[in-house]
């Protein structure tokens, strides 16, 4: 067992080492390239296999599995940072899906980055990317965590901007490693603030981690600002970084944006690894965040703290917000992008509500079924030559039956069709405690509109593509300009048998999890010996089952009905309320506000908005950005032409506090080295002068 | 036979004598000085002479015959025609142009030969004979003193204000620059396997014996015969000897770095140039050929200076055999062959001493060709890179402007 | 050794003062160069007065020194060679695109 | 104080005074080379005879040479018009106030008042240098030859950049 933990670094390291090699190949090395990068990956699945069996057969009365192997790094004064790998359930499960769904992807890349110059190149981040994810989810420690999670922002700009000559390839990526930035500068400090309040950040180091049961209890007994525990001080900043990563509500704007990379990185992206590293992040330091004056929360029991409620409420926010939007999109990826969001919301949610086996199992089911489903686009975009706009498709179920089959089953997994597939069962459970929530009533109330939308866009996504008649075939073929611009087809077999093991994956999830054999908490919590197979469910599951199913029913129902009847081209909902789905096409205008590129609707308040924007990314002051926001709303609201003079004032004393500092910055090197001479001479004096005394 | 060997240090020793004991050292310092400054400008003045009269044999013609000892009919076959260049050379005009910066121009000859006198005092040219024996640090001065040689060798360029002059300095530097590596590198070989930077210890070091009534000398070993072979064309190089004299190529760039020098300034840069070679020769004699050794066991009553200068007519006679019959090489191909064959070799060969050192016990016959066959390889495949390389070049713009004979025919 | 010392630092100000009021670029990087001789001849003198010059720490810093700032100065003026190209003046005042 | 060391000292900062202040850039170089040689001189009275001797080979050899090309490849070769310094003399005072810092630092260190006059010649066998480099100081001899192998790279690519993007 400890050989196990000992050795568990080398699932990153097999891929690093595949990054390595290619980094180094040349470009025509496109097999060996690709074969590195999945064979190293496949072998990491192996030996993640290898530990997750491990992690199976708890030792007699221990509870859970947590096998742990700390190390020094090296001596800093007198202490010494020590690192150390971490072998959990939690890990472990997470190490299967991520080498498991990475790997598919792998395979998917193949075909789809086929006629791809820079092929090698791809294989490479990839690789990179895989490294950082799964070392990200071995560490024992926050900092080789944090190291980890930067270098998974590192490769996912690199991936999101591979095709960096387009330019919103290269703005996306800008953007999304600019805005995960600020959600890392709050884990940053959080982190900061752990190692002063507990002088480890080794998670588990039996019983003296920054988890465990000594460091806790004396952080909630510390208080800081307001009355606040410190302990969930820590918790919100490191929330903050994980909503950066996993697209929470403020700091979404970047994940729809990040679409403009490669569909296989989208979906490694958005499906398994970078976005799940924040809910990761969350279930990882779930102790701190529930740690209350009554101490950890204890297994099955899911205490009521402020920063749980924080968490709940971001997610329940980001659940609906991401359902809206993607309502009106009309790119295929994009509406999965905000299918994702809204789903991220889902997790967040459920890990407020019902601890970490609630969030980690819609992760991981989500992970398999959205993984699904961007394949399959990436499959119909390559089938179709590109083509990205759903109201240019239609009809391909007849064109790409392989596609259509798998979609359809991710699709069903998404929108929460009943009783065979996983996404059902994994957001029953998240509705089930939410509704058990005895703060509020509410994000229940909203989970439950977040699935009646979901089925909604789902099911008009799916009419668009494969059931409304080819609608605009010209045009389709009209903007192809290769000559082999023909026919729809479906995907080659390296493409559809990834899709096809997905599909399998999604349907075999949903019996890991049912009220019948809720294998995967037992699993989690570590009891996996009372486990039994058997109905000991409350009438409160059968209800929300119940309650799901109608949303489901009815948000199918009424996009189906809604769309089959209405013409080609335009869209249903944007004729019945043309202001509401101009607002949602928009995004909710939360990227004008960020980004201030997408919608003029006021020209005037959105050239401050334009510049406020600038200002915020600029700087680092996110707050700045929430105070912005609100502002700008207000403003919207109350007049259209209005712009709040409070900010030119505001613009207007920064700019000249700018052109002061600039004063000093006048690009002539030997005025600096001036300054410094001076200054070296200046201090020794002082210092001469006053030792003297 | 012992005191003929060792006449010139017990002169030396008798003079130095005659002084106070305090200033004894300097006494000993000052004897050295004279002799060098004797000594090698007299080999440099009959140099002048062999050189012209043998190539002028080369080319079929009698060569300069005439001068012999004034007011006499003694002709002594025209040796007395380096006193005759030395009085011209001293007496004639001091020309320096109008625009040169003075100050350097009048330092850069200077900035030569001092260097190479320098130079000249750590070889050692018979047993216990080397004026300045830095037991530490021998070659490695060796090196750093030559590094001024290029300095000097772009004053003169730049001070003239004369383009050609300019260019043959550029030329000239680059040249240097690029085969001084080989040359250190394949003397570090040596340096390697002697495990010492002095280099009268590096000359003692191969009076052994091998092969029954043969010296060790370096040369006689795969490294050794590699890198001097290396060492010698990087002298060449270094020394501005045809083939590598296109610093001062007459043809293209009038004289080079001191196409403005006359008088007693060229005569200085003529004897620097000469005695660089001769330093030179004089450290390639001591690492490979084995200093002041001889060559054969039964021939140790020879005294070791004669072998030594022996060796170095030896040197200066192939260089001239060299010059009179190499054609010169063109830029690109002197730059190709510095950092594309003989950095690569001499790096191998470094490999190869290694190899040698290591396998000290083995018997020679799997030793000797383990060693050649390292070599023969790197060789073989840089060699065949050249082949390609150094292909006739085809004149484009030339042939261009020349109209094809098709199209002459078919006019009017 | 005090000698050796106060030599030093007046190679160390002449560099620093060249560094500073020179306009072309090269000679700042020859002022720099003599900064960082003069530091070589403290290591020197220290290491030849030191307590322990055994150890020979002084010779092989300034071994380690010359090889950096053989370095140093091959980049710096491909640099100043660079900034010449670009700006067609070697003068490091006009080189100030940088400025606020 | 030795006349030697006061002939030697002298030069040399002489050298680098005459380095920085004159106009024309050769000169200036030159001036530099002098006094180059110089503290290599002084390295050598010091009895650290294996550094001036590298000093040698690498400053007068390379460098020197190195900042020769650099200056006529920015057309420095004339005496350029003109001013040539920046406001020459809050960088001199700058200057001078570093120097009188370090020499009064010199002046009153208690360290230097305890050292020996004059020490016996420390062993200094270029032996014992090649033992500690491939010895103790392996790692950074590597890293110093990664650094220059990256200059050399560095520089090239620096100085051919703007030809390759003709």
């Amino acid at each position: 067992m400890d050989r196990i933990v000992e050795h568990l670094w080398i699932i990153p390291a097999l891929p690093l080492l595949a990054a390595g090699i290619i980094a180094l190949l040349k470009r025509p090395h496109r097999k060996a390239a690709a074969a590195l990068a999945i064979g190293s990956l496949g072998l990491a699945f192996l030996v993640s296999c290898v530990a997750f069996a491990a992690t199976l057969h708890p030792a007699a009365g221990a509870g859970t599995v947590r096998l742990t192997h700390n190390f020094a790094w090296f001596d800093l004064g007198e202490s010494t940072l020590r690192l150390g790998w971490l072998l959990d359930p939690l890990t472990a499960g997470m190490l299967v899906m991520v080498t498991f769904v990475g790997s598919l992807i792998f395979v998917f890349s193949v075909g789809y980055m086929a006629h791809d110059p820079n092929f090698t190149r791809f294989f490479g981040f990839l690789s990179l990317f895989a490294a950082a994810m799964l070392g990200l989810l071995v560490a024992n420690n926050l900092l080789f965590l944090f190291m980890c999670w930067e270098v998974v922002g590192l490769a996912s700009y690199l991936l999101i901007g591979f095709w960096f000559q387009k330019p919103e390839a290269a703005a996306a990526a800008k953007k999304a490693f600019v805005t995960t930035r600020i959600g890392d500068l709050g884990f940053f400090l959080g982190m900061v603030w752990l190692y002063h309040g507990t002088g480890t950040l080794l998670f588990y180091d039996k019983g003296a981690g920054c988890l465990e049961q000594g460091a806790i209890a004396s952080l909630v007994a510390q208080t800081t600002l307001g009355g606040m525990a410190v302990s969930t001080a820590i918790s919100l900043l490191l929330f903050c970084g994980a909503a950066g990563k996993s697209g929470q509500v403020p700091l979404h704007v970047w994940l729809p944006d990040a679409m403009e990379g490669p569909t296989p990185v989208s979906a490694l992206i958005h499906a398994a690894t970078m976005v799940a590293a924040g809910v990761f992040l969350v279930a990882r330091v779930f102790p701190l965040l529930g740690a209350s004056a009554a101490g950890l929360p204890a297994d099955g029991h899911v205490p009521h703290t402020a920063a749980l409620a924080v968490v709940t409420w971001i997610g329940a926010i980001t659940a609906v917000f991401g359902a809206l939007v993607a309502v009106a999109q009309s790119d295929i990826k994009r509406i999965l992008a905000y299918s994702t969001v809204s789903q991220l919301g889902y997790m967040m949610m459920g890990l407020g509500v019902g601890g970490p086996a609630v969030g980690m199992f819609h992760l991981l089911a989500h992970a398999f079924f959205k993984a699904l489903l961007f394949l399959g686009a990436g499959s119909v975009i390559h089938g179709c030559h590109g083509e990205q706009d759903i109201r240019r498709m239609g009809g391909l179920r007849k064109a790409m039956p392989a596609t259509f089959a798998t979609y359809a089953v991710g699709m069903m997994a998404l929108a929460g069709f009943p009783l065979v597939f996983s996404g059902f069962w994994s957001k029953d459970e998240i509705l089930h405690a939410a509704l058990a929530w005895s703060p509020s009533r509410l994000p229940f109330a909203l989970g439950l509109f977040g699935a009646f939308l979901t089925a909604f866009y789902m099911i008009r996504q799916m009419w668009f593509v494969f059931f409304a008649p080819s609608a605009h075939p010209a045009a389709r073929h009209g903007h192809d300009t290769r000559p082999d611009a023909a026919a729809p087809h479906d995907s080659p077999p390296v493409m559809t048998v990834s899709l096809a093991i997905l599909a399998g994956a999604t349907v075999a999830m949903s019996l890991l999890a049912t009220p019948v054999w809720p294998w995967f908490h037992a699993y989690l919590g570590g009891h996996l010996d009372h486990l039994h197979v058997g109905w000991d469910a409350d009438g409160a599951v059968l209800a929300t089952m119940a309650l799901s199913t109608v949303a489901v029913a009815l948000g199918t129902g009424v996009s189906w009905r809604l769309y089959s009847r209405s013409a080609t081209g335009t869209d249903a909902v944007e004729r019945l309320v043309p202001r509401l789905f101009g607002a949602l096409r928009g995004r909710l205008y939360v990227d004008g506000f960020y980004a201030a590129t997408v919608f003029r609707l006021n020209r005037a308040a959105a050239t401050a908005f334009d510049w406020i924007d600038r200002f915020v990314w600029g700087s680092l002051a996110g707050s700045t950005a929430w105070i912005a926001t609100g502002f700008s709303w207000l403003g919207r609201l109350l007049d259209d032409a209005g712009i709040n003079p409070g900010f030119d004032a505001g613009c207007a004393g920064t700019r000249g506090t700018g052109r002061l500092v600039s004063l000093f910055q006048n690009g002539q090197t030997q005025r600096y080295l001036r300054l410094v001479g001076g200054g070296i001479v200046a201090i020794v004096v002082a210092v001469a002068w006053t030792g003297k005394k | 036979m012992a005191s003929l060997d060792q006449i010139f240090v017990a002169l030396k020793d008798w003079l130095v004598a005659f002084v106070p004991v305090a200033l004894q050292p300097l006494a000993g310092a000052l004897l050295s000085i004279v002799a060098i400054m004797a000594v090698f400008p007299g080999i440099f003045a009959l140099t002048t002479v062999v050189e012209r009269k043998l190539l002028a044999r080369f080319q079929n013609r009698p060569g300069p015959n005439r001068v012999g000892i004034p007011l006499t009919k003694i002709r002594l076959a025209g040796f007395g025609q380096f006193a005759a260049d030395g009085i011209k050379s001293l007496t004639k005009e001091d020309i320096v142009p109008r625009n040169a910066d003075r100050i350097v121009h009048f330092v850069a000859p200077f900035v030569l030969v001092a260097p190479a006198f320098l130079s000249l005092s750590v070889v050692p040219v018979g047993r216990n004979m080397a004026a300045l024996d830095f037991r530490e640090t021998g070659l490695l001065f060796f090196f750093a003193v030559g590094a001024a040689t290029e300095l000097s060798v772009f004053m003169a360029g730049w001070s003239s204000r004369n383009k050609y002059s300019l260019l043959g300095a550029m030329r000239g530097i680059a040249q240097m620059l690029s085969y001084e590596l080989p040359l250190i590198l394949s003397s570090l070989v040596v340096v390697m396997m002697a495990g010492t930077l002095s280099l009268a210890t590096i000359a003692e070091r191969q009076s052994g014996v091998q092969w029954g009534v043969v010296h060790s000398w370096h040369v006689f070993t795969p490294w050794g015969f590699a890198g001097f072979l290396i060492f010698l064309t990087a002298a060449c190089a270094e020394s501005n000897r045809t083939p590598f004299d296109l610093p001062e190529a007459e043809s293209e760039l009038v004289a080079g770095y001191f196409t403005e020098y006359s008088g007693f300034k060229f005569a200085l840069f003529f004897l620097g140039e000469y005695l660089g070679m001769f330093a030179i020769s004089g450290v390639a004699i001591t690492l490979f050929l084995g200093g002041w050794n001889a060559p054969f066991t039964f021939l140790d009553w020879v005294p070791s200076w004669m072998w030594f200068f022996g060796k170095l007519v030896g040197f200066i006679l192939f260089f001239i055999w060299l010059r009179a019959t190499l054609p010169r090489l063109r830029v690109d191909q002197l730059m190709d062959l510095a950092w594309k064959f003989m950095l690569p070799m001499s790096l191998v060969n470094l490999v190869v001493a290694g190899v040698w050192h290591l396998a000290a016990s083995w018997p020679h016959l799997l030793r000797w060709p383990l060693c050649v066959a390292i070599l023969a390889l790197p060789y073989w495949l840089l060699s065949r890179g050249f082949q390609t390389r150094f292909k006739t070049r085809t004149y484009r713009f030339a042939e261009e402007s020349r109209p094809a004979p098709a199209t002459a025919a078919a006019g009017p | 050794m005090t000698p050796y010392l106060i030599v030093s630092a007046l190679l160390f100000s002449i560099g620093f003062a060249g560094v500073l009021t020179r306009r072309n670029a090269i000679l700042v990087l020859v002022g720099v160069e003599l900064m960082l001789n003069a530091a070589n001849l403290n290591f020197v003198a220290f290491w030849r007065h030191g307590p322990n010059p055994a150890a020979l720490d002084g010779v092989m810093f300034v071994v380690f020194a010359i090889a950096v700032a053989a370095a140093e100065a091959a980049v710096g003026l491909a640099l100043v060679i660079a900034i010449h190209r670009h700006c067609r003046s070697g003068n490091v005042d006009e080189a100030s695109g940088m400025k606020g | 104080m030795n006349p030697i060391f006061a002939i030697l000292a002298g030069v040399t900062v002489g050298a680098a005074v005459a380095a920085m202040a004159l106009r024309n850039l050769v000169h200036s170089v030159l001036c530099l080379t002098v006094s180059l040689v110089g503290l290599a001189l002084l390295y050598l009275r010091l009895g650290a005879e294996f550094a001036g001797f590298v000093q040698i080979l690498v400053y007068v050899g390379a460098v020197a040479i190195l900042i020769m090309f650099a200056v006529l490849l920015t057309r420095g070769g004339e005496a350029p018009p003109g001013r040539i310094a920046n406001a020459p003399w809050s960088g001199l005072a700058v200057a001078a106030a570093v120097f009188a810092m370090i020499a009064w630092a010199i002046a009153r260190s208690p360290a230097l008042r305890g050292m020996a006059k004059d020490p016996a010649q420390p062993p200094l066998s270029v032996k014992a240098i090649g033992d500690k480099l491939t010895g103790d100081l392996v790692l950074p001899l590597q890293v110093v030859a990664l650094l220059l192998t990256a200059a050399l790279v560095g520089g090239v690519v620096i100085a051919m950049s703007e030809k390759e993007t003709e």
